[in-house]
């Protein structure tokens, strides 16, 4: 059976179901407890849990990350939560030094089963440092692997499936999806984590996106079917490591790609996946594979973001002219 | 082997309040051993009004919020005593390094109250010249203006502009939470190496969104200052006066080169963190209500009366006064237009950039072929 | 007339004519005044300049670069010495939320004008942190621009246009040329900043080195030559904004790319480089923009970093895979 | 308007050094009100060997690399007693975090001194495993391990591991220069709000690579903790006898559940901070001769003397098993097989990585293609 809930909400069940799994679950973050976090994630958590394993911290992200790698080496499990994508840089040491690298340093001998939660990309209107998509500077560093969710049942399946990983994993959360509703059958994952999805089948041309992007893809996609145009949609899911098979048999047989995500265009993700679609798909390609993303500016003022983030018709504008070629 | 009994830390808690304070709840002056004021009633009533029009203006935002004009307001309400007091001691030539909820400061500064509503409304990330102003952009990030105006204090001491009255000092401010960040206790450490003319002055206003200073420190936080090879004071920041009073001698020991200090403004968040949050979830009533009677507004209302400097006539005329402001402010706001789409390409890099402006052209490009045709 | 110089020599006498030519140049770094460096770049200078001008910092990278900003806003032209590339990350919330993105956010009323000079790379062999290539944190983070010097001449000139720039800049240095001696004219610049530049004429493939990598891929056109085999050279010297013009020229010229660098493959500037070329020479490339790289792991151990390190062969390889198509 | 006085902090200076000692330089024993030991003459012998042995085995490494055999080597020659004292108070149940400079602890700990020559050979990164030796795995990013050993000791207290004898108490192993780290400065914050059973050991060995300690701070570093909300101590850690006493008493205080101490450990590093270091060229041959007469070693060989509980028969015997085992190090050095290439794949995911497989098999396939042909 099926239930619809929110993508927010599923987190929250998500989480709370691996807490009951697993009780070195440990949740760490600012305001996650009493409030419940500024997005509500983690609401009612503290008060089923108790302060003990869903911890309040001081304001300081390398120092959640940072002790979160010590409970990890203690045996615990923890999954921090980073308030906003723009907040997350304080700790970008302990991720890229410690987090990514001790498992490698310690020839295995060491595991970090970390999950650090990013709500991530932007379209809510906020203040500077509110709408970043800080993906591409955790998939570029080996030993982490970065995955992100895009709809309420994936969110509920992949942090879990997160959470129980070994591996340490920086895990994306579209934030202005958060309010936005799916099904969710909570009986069995049906697919793995680091897995890629075709959301949508198509004939005439691959749209690529992942996190929030994959629902601006879609409605793209039904736009293009009213101008008789069959497009393949395919939710990436995990971002490092990529899986490129599904991507590579839609190319093949489509021959078009586009990438979509909010990230500047310059090393975004659109980048390597055009490297590789090349690479692999060289004589398939009726056109380059091209990239719809934000532009390459810091993200700007509130009420000059809807004219920055890739859109509908963005999207369909990329298709088009993959069709130029 | 070795001696079993505890060295736990002094008993003092973070909570503990024992503070500079000039002026009591009830508008009674008090005296210090180290701090006075000799301002003379016009001084007095001038304070009043900025403090009444500070609060008038931040309520204005918040309605301007409430009405979605804003996107989202960070309220001063309750900190008017620290900002106003802290804000007036500067002398012209001092440089202040804000957060994102100086709006008090700003004010003294002398800047346009329009500056930080185009920035909450989202139409741009701060306006004002922040040098020519000698008062920094807003910043958003944590603690990170505190190693900004460090590294400033540096260069007023190689320019060799301390030492005397005329001598340039420089303020940071910051609020408890920031207390927990690398950032905050590296420019602590930076600061007192180069002794450089800095004031560090902390706005406790016991909150960190949801979380209590007990999830910061739990020693008061002016104490942090001792181990880093400065001075720290705690002061009553409902109290104008001592606020006042303790910031202008730190700025005046900064830039007669003594090096930095630390400020503890003891205070309290009477509002939300901002528009977005509720504050019901984590504080109760009560709280709220014992910091209602420590009002910095009321207390030195009740100062003017009981010195028989200021009548009702006289309080009238300011609210009515800030009323005007207000209504004026909020015309502005509203006349604001949305920043020219292009403008998301513009000062990328001071010298340019040729991708940056092939993306503009493209960008407008891309706009034009709608021109006319709708899909 | 010109000289022979080191490039580490030629850094050295590029800071000091600088610091001659503007009272407001400051240098900052951990052990950069007595010292003069770990690698020796400023030696002499805090004897001649001062302390004043020479700072040795405490030991806090976001610190030094935070306190830097405050000089530049004060009027200062600091140049900030990062020991080693794995030790910049301390800094990076202060590089990429504040450093670029300050000017922007105030509307161009501040410019921070900041070079942050990075030994970086590896082939020293050095203990961990020590070797890394973290150029695409950087030319990712739009606001920033991120140039490398590959050889004596460049350095001299280079570290003196990024200075006199009021672009903060990433300054690569590739550590382990610092030796290596080349023909320095101390008379004018040749050649903009931000500018590649074809270092070596070719007709059958093009290369795209940066950096420590440059010597590498001369190394291995000369090889080719040998087997009858004329490769092209580009020194791309400004990795952000990237010069693309000369790098199209030149593959439309010979239709075969392959980049090399030491970082990892996976969203390394040979992804976005490999983006860019197959958009824009689509139908001149023979063959996909094939990435000679180091591999998607963490830096390895030192006596394993020589496998690590693409070499004349690995490029040579590359080379022929292109053949291949 | 304010009171003129200069506000400047107490006058007290980093340098200044009164500290906890037990044992002068000359080998003669002192008291301390609030600190002892009671070694049995076997355990003296047993210290005096320790320091013995990790000077002997350090001074092979600096041998093995200025003959090309490790890469590089950080000393600890001159941080024996720090290093020992502090070792040698760890409970079996405790759980230490060193920097790469620890190897005297590390040999306390009783791990295989072979160990860090690995890393600094090149052929691994660290071979022990942290958890079973309860001893973490060298750091190289200054002061991360201190968030780490922080997070750990959290983890102790979610436990329950605290209140009594046994239970565990966290050291955190730090130099002076790391002080400055905003990493150090919020451990610090975290131990103390979460009151984690950890002990701060900040070895002071006056350097920072070339910084003298007056570029980290303008007062002494154990006076940090108290602005942090715990209590600071400086020892001679040149004296092994007060470094145990010291360590111990700080360690069993954190077990029993009362949280953190700093300790300030103030020694010197009488050699280079690595091979590749050239001290000459910023402190002078007269600082460290006077630090020579500090030296941690010789004081407890005179102390055995002066106790007649060690006679030359024994200090010989003493050096010849140090010089053994040093040899029997070198021996296996030479003999340490370089890495098998393909272990630059082995070990980035505890999952794995199809993509990383698949360049191993590339870079199997590769080099494959090399049998036999030559380029
Ligand atoms: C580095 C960073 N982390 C998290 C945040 C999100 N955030 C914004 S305000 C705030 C609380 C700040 O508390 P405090 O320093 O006491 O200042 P106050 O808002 O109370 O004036 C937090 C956690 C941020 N802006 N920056
Ligand atoms: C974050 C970081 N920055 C810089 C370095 C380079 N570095 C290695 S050791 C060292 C000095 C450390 O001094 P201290 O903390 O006193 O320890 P000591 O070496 O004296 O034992 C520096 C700057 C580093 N390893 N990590
Ligand atoms: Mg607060
Ligand atoms: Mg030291």
């Amino acid at each position: 059976m099926t239930e619809t809930l929110t993508l927010g909400k599923a987190l929250n069940l998500g989480l709370r179901r691996a807490m009951e799994d697993d009780p070195k679950v440990v949740l760490m973050g600012e305001d996650i407890g009493k409030l419940g976090g500024v997005f509500r994630i983690t609401d009612g958590l503290q008060k089923d849990f108790g302060e003990d394993r869903v911890i309040d911290t001081p304001l300081a992200e390398s120092g959640i990350v940072g002790t979160a790698v010590g409970l990890a080496l203690r045996g615990y499990r923890p999954v921090v939560e980073i308030q906003f994508d723009g907040f997350v840089y304080p700790a970008y040491d302990q991720i890229v030094c410690q987090v990514a690298k001790m498992h490698y340093r310690s020839k295995g001998k060491v595991r970090l089963p970390m999950v650090i939660r990013i709500p991530f990309g932007g379209g809510i209107g906020a203040v500077e440092h509110h709408s970043e998509s800080p993906e591409a500077y955790f998939a570029h560093t080996a030993g982490l692997k970065v995955v992100a969710c895009s709809n309420p049942a994936d969110a509920y399946w992949m942090i879990q499936q997160a959470i129980a990983s070994d591996d340490p994993i920086i895990f994306l959360e579209p934030k202005r999806r958060y309010w936005e509703k799916g099904e969710v059958s909570r009986d069995s994952a049906t697919i793995d984590l680091h897995t890629a999805k075709v959301v949508r089948e198509g004939t005439d041309a691959t749209v690529l996106a992942y996190g929030p992007m994959v629902r601006t893809a879609l409605d793209a996609a039904t736009a293009a079917e009213e101008d008789g145009r069959s497009l393949e949609v395919i939710d990436l899911r995990t971002l490092s490591p990529l899986d490129m098979e599904p991507v590579y048999a839609s190319v093949r047989k489509t021959g078009r790609a586009v990438v979509v995500h909010e990230a500047p265009g310059n090393l975004g993700l659109g980048s390597e996946l055009a490297a590789r679609i090349t690479e692999q798909c060289f004589y398939s390609l009726e056109a380059p594979v091209l990239r719809v993303t934000g532009y390459d500016t810091p993200y700007p003022a509130a009420r000059l973001e809807e004219e920055y983030l890739p859109d509908l018709d963005r999207v369909l504008d990329g298709v088009d002219r993959t069709f130029g070629w | 082997m070795t001696r079993a009994s505890s060295k736990r830390a002094a008993p003092a808690t973070a909570a503990d309040t024992d503070f500079v304070q000039l002026l009591t709840p009830d508008g009674e002056r008090v005296t210090h051993p180290d701090y006075s004021v000799d301002f003379n009633p016009d001084e007095l009533r001038g304070l009043y009004r900025d403090l009444v029009t500070v609060r008038k203006l931040d309520a204005e935002a918040t309605a301007l919020q409430r009405q979605g004009e804003l996107g989202i307001w960070a309220s001063l309400l309750g900190q008017e005593a620290a900002q106003v007091g802290s804000g007036r001691a500067l002398r012209e030539q001092d440089m202040a390094f804000p957060t994102y909820r100086e709006h008090g400061v700003l004010y003294c500064r002398g800047i346009d109250p329009i500056m930080p509503l185009g920035l909450f409304r989202g139409v741009d990330q701060g306006g004002w010249d922040p040098i020519a102003n000698k008062f920094g952009i807003y910043t958003i990030v944590i603690g990170a203006q505190t190693l900004h105006a460090t590294g400033y204090a540096m260069g007023v001491a190689k320019d060799g502009k301390v030492g005397g009255d005329d001598g340039e000092a420089v303020i940071a401010y910051f609020g408890d939470g920031a207390t927990s960040q690398g950032d905050v206790n590296e420019s602590f450490i930076f600061a007192s190496v180069y002794n450089a003319p800095i004031v560090f002055f902390c706005q406790n206003n016991q909150y960190a969104i949801s979380e209590p200073l007990q999830r910061q420190t739990r020693v008061p936080l002016y104490q942090r200052a001792s181990g880093f090879g400065f001075h720290g004071v705690r002061v009553d920041g409902n109290d104008v006066l001592a606020t006042y009073a303790v910031t202008r001698a730190a700025l005046d020991n900064a830039r007669h080169g003594n090096g930095p200090m630390l400020i503890e403004a003891y205070t309290y968040r009477m509002g939300a963190h901002t528009t977005s949050d509720d504050p019901t979830r984590y504080r109760v009533a009560s709280e709220v209500e014992e910091w209602q009677a420590k009002d910095p507004v009321a207390r030195v209302r009740k100062l003017l009366e009981r010195e028989g400097i200021g009548d009702d006539a006289f309080f009238a005329e300011v609210d009515q006064e800030a009323k005007v402001e207000a209504v004026k402010l909020r015309e502005r706001v509203l006349a604001m237009p949305d920043p020219d789409p292009t403008q998301i390409f513009d000062h990328v890099y001071p010298n340019g950039s040729a991708e940056v402006d092939e993306e503009r052209e493209q960008f407008k490009a891309y706009h034009a072929s709608f021109e006319g045709a709708h899909r």
